[in-house]
């Protein structure tokens, strides 16, 4: 990884600009329910078509629930109610296997990586008919994943695991990302690879990130949405919210300090 | 489906919540008490019985479904509890059946010591092969489990010095049982033993399931080997699950053998404990009731749809359809099929549907 | 030594017999992690549809092609029910195991209760070849024609379901979606497909044996499956889950081991020996001879 | 209408002696002997007709009929029986299963009613108690049957080849008294009654070289069974006795029919009676066990006739009582209530599905007769 | 009072966890840092007995445990937290810690006694759900809770079974940084009393340098330096296989 730039110096487009170009994924009015709890109550956020949109909020306020949604992974239990579109179709009548041929990628997050499969076997899984996987993309990346091919995915190491998972669908060309807590269980120099990696696919495909280490969000995230109870209770410019001690303190809980540690 | 229909329908002036709330702990005592005194009553219920609530035949119908009722719920004890499926269940009840069986109609010993010799050799029959079968899980566990009720279902149809009477069982010589349990003016008396056997496995499950044992073992059905890190020996809570369990299947066993007079070997047969995983299955893992009503559903089902099958709603049908249904098994099955269907989650997952139904249907009452 | 190999190769009849039950047992409950209990039932379907098609269909019969065209038919009837099975009644039930007992039970019961009801419980001779009734004599050994064609169709599946396996990406796609059918999914795999063909194997494989049965047992019945069903069980578990070549390991040693036992032992021991067998190689070996180790 | 009662109210037998009499069936309709069980029905249902003359009374008292099916379940018979007995029914007919006739059998002795045991072979049904009798042939009949093949026993080496399990061990026993006892040397070959390959069996066999092979095999893997010994080449080289089963089975033996020497229960042509020219022009083609369902009716009607509502008068009436049955002259022996009858031998010829059965010789109820055993209750 | 002399397991040629040795002192923390894949779950796995050692000697207060089952050696006071949640998921958070409050408490065989009716153990249970700020979800089924709220069951249940030494893997993984400060109080609390041992594998520096008196590093299996913070943090060859250039 080359020198990397400064936060500021990322020639962002600004929120207004952004603004202008029509978004990747808009979501509208979302709810969820499982089994009688009232999960999401009506989440509205969009996506901008280039960048990362960071999706914060604390644990349990339904931002992995949001994800699933989106990609048509809510449990049977569940029910879904208001409009997910990618540019103009609509996602939530569709199953998940078409969706994510139609180019959305999606990182679970607890990894979900196929343990009774060997590494390579699980890459190969992720292939898509009539497209040629990007292996040296992902080997690039990730050359641990190359190194490990014959190695049952189950026994690999908790960071390893994550690198697959994310490998998985880098393999393939996205028109958008959706990846749940990418960095969670990784070595500090692994976050930094996997903050760069994201970093770099956001150049060419726009991501939907769901983070808690608030330095990976500071450094990748232009947009943000930040949900409390269900709801969304902050949309925005990233930086303006890390960079306000008041915003983060009562949407987050942390004083900006403890972001730029 | 007759049973079905008798489910009451809302009432429209159903008591206030509170007061159902304050009797529902008495609710099980109250349907004991209607149980115990059903053989008064001389009820008919065309359909449902062939003949009033109070005649033997009915009698002896509702002893065998209320046998398999405590069964199920016994081996809801290890499947739905412990969450150990095991498939050999069927072992320890033939051990019952025929333990007693032998040791009156060969031996001649009195009922009272053949019950309790047999009993207490059916649970440490369960000690000896659960300490061994544990060693394995899952479905190896099943398979072992399987294997060892396969040896047994062989050595009754082998019939080793003419001791089980092979495929065509061994009648019960009644000759030294007490009088009160011989004969069909005396079935009320069966009736009433079956009914005391389901008491006890559905109290014994329920105290067991209560107890400190009882929350390892619910543990244990999630996730084993967090119950080790926490300090506890897996090993021996399964083995005390599969020995009581196996202990209740005996006792079931025997109280079996007296209602039917006799030992057949197909209690023996691997289709039986998969009857147990049907019924348990059926009712609702797991819960107090579940296991219960699907025992006593199944062998009503198993018992009527023979009279079903012949009756003449069914031949007056076209062929293509009472041919299939004079099939009782074809009936039964087709059951089971719709069952998950229908009532996912068991038939106690009913309840709190039928609930959720009443409550949507009555007019909202302001709070004062 | 002519009972020798004659105990032999008629016990490797017999592990063909029991292999062609548990190949698609195998698959269905090793891949797809279904238990499936009305696997007699696409047996049955085979069997019946054969015996069916030998009589009725024109151009087919108990002879020469017109044999092959019956037992083509029947497999064909083998595999749709199995397909139509999954489709209806299992599609919905996938990791829920346990209902999906509650169903596969049901409709063991239910499709052999149908058959009894459409064709009566007795046992009807089934049509067959006159060479499968002969015998091939072996080095001094008579053995029967019908124990050998079963070992060749059991070679011939084995190699079949092998070459699906490693060939083509369901074999992957199975096994990754038995762990966690969502992440298929959600890597774009239509995992209901596999499936549903991994179900259609299943039914066929059961259904050749069926009608290969037939030709073996010289007749069909309603309950001729469930009866083999539960040597099937043995052998894909003693194989070891979900590996084709471990049924086929254990499928030759329970033959041979019953043959040899119910020979030179007294009767019934070579039952009792193969379940022996069952529950020393699970003590020993949880997973069976080829399954994997399982870790955490 | 709630009502209240005793738990032990039984209904009684009506005393009026027009009200009509309660007869039932417990018998299989569904199961694996369902096809058993229907020729039992229709084969009393011809000799009620028979025995009553068309009216289907006795006397004024109508006879009704209760049918219930027992699907070769003990249990659900035993179930049946006492729910009939409970309405006051005092004569129970049926039992398909050996299992069910044994267990339904202390039932009727406990309770005192008539049973009458129908296609169950079992030995042990004879003897039973003192209410239980018989309306078909037992194991012993068959083999007595087969010794007849073989004539002077003195020196010959038998080979019994039977299932394992009760019908298997009956098989033996009476091989080794009957055929045994006239100074044969006899052994056994047995196999689980699960077996699907019976090659070794039959290389055992081919072994011992019998004078006669006695096969005992009740089963759906009976063809494989013929086919393995045919194969082996036991079938050319020695006599082989076995019973015919129904017709329908027949088909299953493939080549090996026409080799095998049969002792015959009964088949379509065995005798020529009044009853079996009444039964047929019910039933076009007279099978196996159509006989017996027409003696249990002819029994139960003698019962009625002597006995009224008194089942102890029945038992009387029905003890050394002969009668002519389909099979010819039966008589139910006093001491053990064995119904003594004659029996038949007979060769299948033809081939494919078309094989026809014809009688070689007959024997007698007294030639065929089992010792008598005490009566057990 | 843990100790582990040469703790070696191997998987074919290679050594997943290599030659380990290793001593915890009566209320010392030490964190266990290391990349991915370096063994430190592993290590856990040997010590807490899921896993058979290969080679080597694993001590408790002197005595070797090396050869006992995983219960044997929680009773003895040895408790764990797993990297992957795993709590019992039908059971309600309020009665997964009730287990295992009853777990400490003796194992109890009793069949007959209501559990429910134990008052000092539901009082235990509950003090333990409250310090991780689970108390107000004692109802819910372990299953649903969202990721977060699993780790803070997971302490939880090591905090019923007062162990004596506690291997904490990865606890603040997936925990939102609001809660972040509340979980290292808790866990800080964990040693205050006397004599507690923690032995804690963490990803998040900054949640490890404030805890630990000691920083253990792993790679390749291997013990690659075990010393105070500042040592360890100045180690170069930590910086570049561990820490890399910081975001
Ligand atoms: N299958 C389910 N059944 C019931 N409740 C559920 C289910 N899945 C999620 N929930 C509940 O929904 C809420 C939101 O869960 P979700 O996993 O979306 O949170 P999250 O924001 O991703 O949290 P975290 O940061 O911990 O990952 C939680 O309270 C959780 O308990
Ligand atoms: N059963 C196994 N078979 C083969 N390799 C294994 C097995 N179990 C673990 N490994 C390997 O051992 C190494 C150590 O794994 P471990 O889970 O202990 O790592 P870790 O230090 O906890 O990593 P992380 O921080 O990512 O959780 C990894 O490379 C892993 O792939
Ligand atoms: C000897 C045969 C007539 C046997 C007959 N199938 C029976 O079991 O009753
Ligand atoms: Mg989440
Ligand atoms: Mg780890």
């Amino acid at each position: 990884m080359s020198a990397r730039s400064e936060p500021g110096s990322r020639a962002p487009q600004s929120r207004t600009e952004a603004a202008l170009l029509e978004p990747i994924l808009s979501v509208e009015d979302l709810s969820v329910r499982i089994s009688g709890l009232h999960i999401l109550q009506g989440v509205s956020f969009t996506v901008a078509p280039t960048g990362v949109t960071v999706l914060l909020g604390r644990n349990g306020v339904g931002k992995t629930t949001t994800l699933r949604a989106i990609v048509g992974l809510t449990p049977p239990a569940g029910e879904v109610r208001g409009t997910v579109r990618m540019g103009a179709q609509s996602l939530l009548a569709r199953p998940t296997h078409r969706l994510v041929r139609g180019g959305l990628g999606y990182v679970p997050e607890d990894r979900c990586v196929f343990a009774g499969l060997t590494v390579a076997e699980n890459l190969r899984l992720a292939e898509r008919r009539g497209t040629s996987p990007a292996y040296d993309r992902v080997f690039a990346l990730f050359p641990e994943l190359d190194r490990r091919g014959r190695q049952r995915a189950g026994s690999l190491s908790g960071g390893q695991q994550q690198m697959l998972a994310i490998g998985r669908v880098l393999l393939n060309d996205n028109r958008l990302l959706l990846v749940d807590e990418p960095t969670k269980g990784l070595a500090p120099k692994v976050v930094t690879e996997v903050a760069e990696v994201l970093e770099r696919v956001a150049e060419s495909v726009p991501v939907l990130l769901v983070e808690q280490n608030l330095a990976v969000v500071r450094r990748l995230a232009r947009d943000a949405v930040v949900l409390a109870a269900g709801k969304v209770a902050w949309t925005g410019d990233a930086r303006e919210l890390l960079l306000e001690t008041a915003l983060t303190k009562s949407l987050l809980g942390v004083g900006s300090a403890e972001v730029s540690h | 489906m007759t049973l079905l229909d008798i489910t009451p329908a809302p009432a429209p002036t159903s008591p206030r919540p509170g007061r159902v709330h304050r009797i529902r702990p008495f609710l099980p005592l109250v349907a004991l008490v209607v149980l115990v005194i059903l053989p008064y009553s001389t009820i008919s219920l065309p359909g449902i019985f062939e003949g009033p609530v109070n005649s033997p035949g009915t009698l002896q119908l509702l002893a065998i479904c209320l046998i398999f009722g405590g069964l199920a719920a016994g081996y809801d004890l290890l499947f739905g509890r412990t969450g150990m499926l095991s498939f050999g269940h069927a072992l320890y009840f033939a051990a019952g059946v025929y333990g007693t069986d032998i040791l009156v109609t060969r031996a001649g010993l009195p009922l009272w010591q053949a019950a309790l010799l047999t009993i207490t050799g059916g649970t440490i029959l369960a000690a000896l092969l659960g300490a061994v079968a544990l060693r394995t899980v899952g479905i190896a566990f099943a398979m072992v489990t399987l294997a060892f009720a396969q040896v047994g279902a062989i050595l009754v149809a082998r019939d080793f010095g003419g001791l089980t009477g092979g495929e065509e069982g061994l009648p019960l010589d009644v000759s030294g049982l007490p009088a009160g349990l011989v004969g069909v003016t005396n079935t009320v008396n069966l009736y009433w033993l079956a009914l005391a056997y389901l008491t006890l496995v559905v109290f014994v499950v329920h105290r067991v399931s209560g107890s400190p044992t009882g929350r390892v073992l619910a543990g244990l059905r999630d996730d084993e080997r967090r119950i080790g890190v926490l300090g506890l020996d897996p090993y021996r809570y399964k083995l005390v699950a599969f020995t009581l369990a196996g202990g209740l299947a005996s006792t079931g066993g025997v109280v079996y053998v007296l209602i039917v007079g006799g030992a057949s070997p197909h209690i023996t047969s691997s289709e039986l404990t998969l009857s147990l995983l049907v019924m348990v299955v059926l009712g609702g893992p797991g819960t107090r009731w579940g296991p219960v009503l699907g025992g006593v559903l199944y062998m009503y089902l198993d018992h009527r749809l023979t009279a079903f099958g012949t009756s003449d709603a069914v031949d007056n049908l076209p062929a293509v359809l009472s041919h299939p249904l004079s099939q009782p098994l074809f009936v039964l099955g087709t059951v089971f099929i719709l069952a998950v269907y229908f009532f996912p989650g068991g038939l106690t997952s009913l309840a709190p549907r039928l609930s959720h139904l009443t409550r949507s249907l009555k007019p909202r009452t302001p709070p004062n | 030594m002519g009972t020798v190999i004659l105990l032999a190769l008629t016990g490797l009849g017999l592990a063909a017999l029991y292999f062609l039950v548990a190949s698609g047992l195998s698959l269905v409950f090793g891949l797809a992690d279904v238990l499936n209990f009305a696997h007699g039932l696409f047996l049955g379907v085979g069997a019946y549809g054969t015996w069916w098609a030998a009589g009725n269909l024109p151009g087919a019969g108990p002879d020469g092609f017109g044999f092959v065209f019956a037992v083509a038919f029947g497999v064909a009837a083998g595999t749709l029910v199995a397909i139509l099975v999954e489709l209806v009644l299992i599609r919905p039930l996938y990791s829920r195991t346990i209902e999906q007992v509650l169903v596969t039970v049901g409709l063991s019961l239910a499709g052999v209760a149908l058959l009894q009801a459409t064709w009566g419980a007795d046992a009807r001779p089934f049509p067959r070849p006159d060479w499968t009734r002969q015998v091939t004599g072996i080095l001094g050994a008579q053995v029967p024609n019908g124990g050998l064609l079963l070992i060749i169709a059991a070679v011939l599946v084995l190699g079949a379901i092998l070459a699906f396996l490693r060939w083509t990406r369901y074999g992957l796609v199975i096994r990754a979606g038995v762990e966690n059918r969502e992440m298929v999914t959600a890597l774009g795999i239509d995992v209901r497909k596999a499936f549903t063909l991994v179900f259609a194997i299943g039914g066929a494989a059961a259904a050749l044996a069926g009608a290969l049965g037939g030709v073996y047992f010289g007749t069909v019945s309603p309950g001729q499956g469930s009866s083999l069903l539960i040597f099937a069980f043995i052998v894909v578990v003693i194989g070891g889950m979900g590996s084709v070549v471990g049924s086929a390991y254990a499928a030759v040693v329970v033959g041979l081991v019953q043959q040899f036992v119910n020979y030179y032992g007294t009767s019934g021991l070579g039952d009792i020996c193969v379940v022996g067998l069952l529950a020393v190689v699970l003590l020993l070996r949880p997973q069976g001879i080829a399954g994997k180790v399982a870790t955490a | 209408a709630t009502a209240c009662g005793s738990p032990q109210d039984t209904a009684t037998g009506g005393g009026d002696s027009a009200a009509p009499v309660k007869v039932g069936l417990v018998y299989s309709q569904s199961g694996a002997l369902a096809s058993y069980g229907k020729q039992y029905i229709e084969g009393f249902k011809a000799g009620l007709d028979f025995a009553t003359k068309g009216t289907g009374k006795v006397g004024d008292r109508k006879i009704e009929l209760t049918e219930v099916d027992d699907a070769g379940d003990p249990a659900k018979a035993v179930s049946a029986a006492k729910d009939l007995i409970g309405k006051g029914t005092k004569i129970i007919a049926g039992s398909t299963a050996s299992g069910v006739a044994l267990q339904v059998a202390p039932i009727a002795a406990q309770n005192k009613v008539l049973f009458i045991s129908g296609p169950a072979a079992t030995d042990a049904v004879t003897g039973a108690n003192k209410y239980t009798f018989r309306s078909g042939r037992q194991s012993y009949q068959d083999v007595v049957t087969a010794k007849s093949f073989i004539g002077d026993s003195a020196g010959k080496k038998v080979v019994v080849f039977a299932q394992d399990g009760a019908f298997g061990d009956a098989n033996e026993a009476a091989v080794k008294t009957v055929i045994g006892g006239a100074g044969a040397t006899v052994s056994s070959v047995r196999a689980p009654a699960s077996a699907t390959e019976f090659t070794p069996f039959a290389s055992q066999i081919k072994a011992a070289k019998p004078d006669l092979l006695f096969v005992a095999w009740a089963g759906t893997t009976a063809p494989a069974m013929w086919q393995s010994l045919d194969q082996q080449g036991v079938l050319s080289s020695t006599t082989v006795v076995t019973g015919l089963d129904i017709r329908s089975s027949w088909p299953t033996f493939g080549a090996a029919g026409t080799k095998i020497s049969f002792l015959s229960h009964y088949f379509d042509g065995a005798s020529d009676t009044e009853a079996s020219k009444a039964l047929k022009a019910k039933v076009s083609t007279i099978d196996l066990f159509h006989p017996d369902g027409f003696a249990a009716a002819q029994m139960v009607v003698r019962a009625v006739q002597e006995g009224g509502d008194d089942v102890d008068k029945m038992v009387t009436a029905l003890e050394d009582w002969s009668f002519d049955g389909v099979k010819g002259k039966m008589t139910i022996r006093a001491a053990d209530h064995a119904l003594l009858q004659p029996m038949f031998q007979a060769k299948l010829t033809g081939s494919g599905t078309a094989f026809t059965a014809t009688a070689q010789k007959s024997l007698t109820g007294d030639e065929t007769a089992p010792p008598a055993v005490a009566m057990k209750g | 009072m843990l100790a582990t002399r040469g703790l070696t397991w191997r998987i074919g040629e290679v050594a997943i966890v290599d030659s380990v040795y290793l001593d915890l002192a009566p209320g010392e923390f030490l964190g266990v840092i290391g990349p991915n894949g370096a063994g430190k779950t592993s290590l856990f796995n040997l010590i807490t007995g899921l896993r058979r050692a290969t080679e080597g000697r694993i001590t408790l207060d002197g005595q070797d445990i090396g050869a006992l089952p995983p219960h044997r050696r929680a009773r003895l006071g040895l408790g764990r937290t797993f990297q992957a949640s795993s709590v019992f998921g039908s059971l309600s958070v309020r009665e997964n810690v009730r287990l295992a409050v009853q777990a400490h408490r003796g194992g109890s065989m009793a069949l007959w006694r209501r559990a429910a009716a134990d008052r000092e153990v539901a009082v235990a249970a509950d003090t333990a759900l409250d310090r991780v700020g689970l108390a107000h979800r004692g109802t819910a089924l372990a299953g649903t809770l969202a990721h977060g709220e699993k780790r803070k069951l997971e302490i939880a249940l090591l905090l019923a079974g007062e162990p004596r030494v506690m291997l904490l893997d990865e606890p603040m993984a997936g925990v939102s940084a609001e809660d972040v400060p509340e979980l290292v109080a808790v866990i800080k609390s964990l040693t205050g009393d006397s004599g507690r041992a923690v032995l804690m594998v963490e990803h998040h520096m900054d949640v490890i340098l404030e805890l630990a008196d000691r920083i253990a590093v792993m790679h390749h299996g291997a013990l690659l330096a075990c010393d105070t913070p500042e040592t360890v943090m100045a180690n170069p060859t930590v910086q570049e296989a561990y820490l890399g250039e910081s975001l």
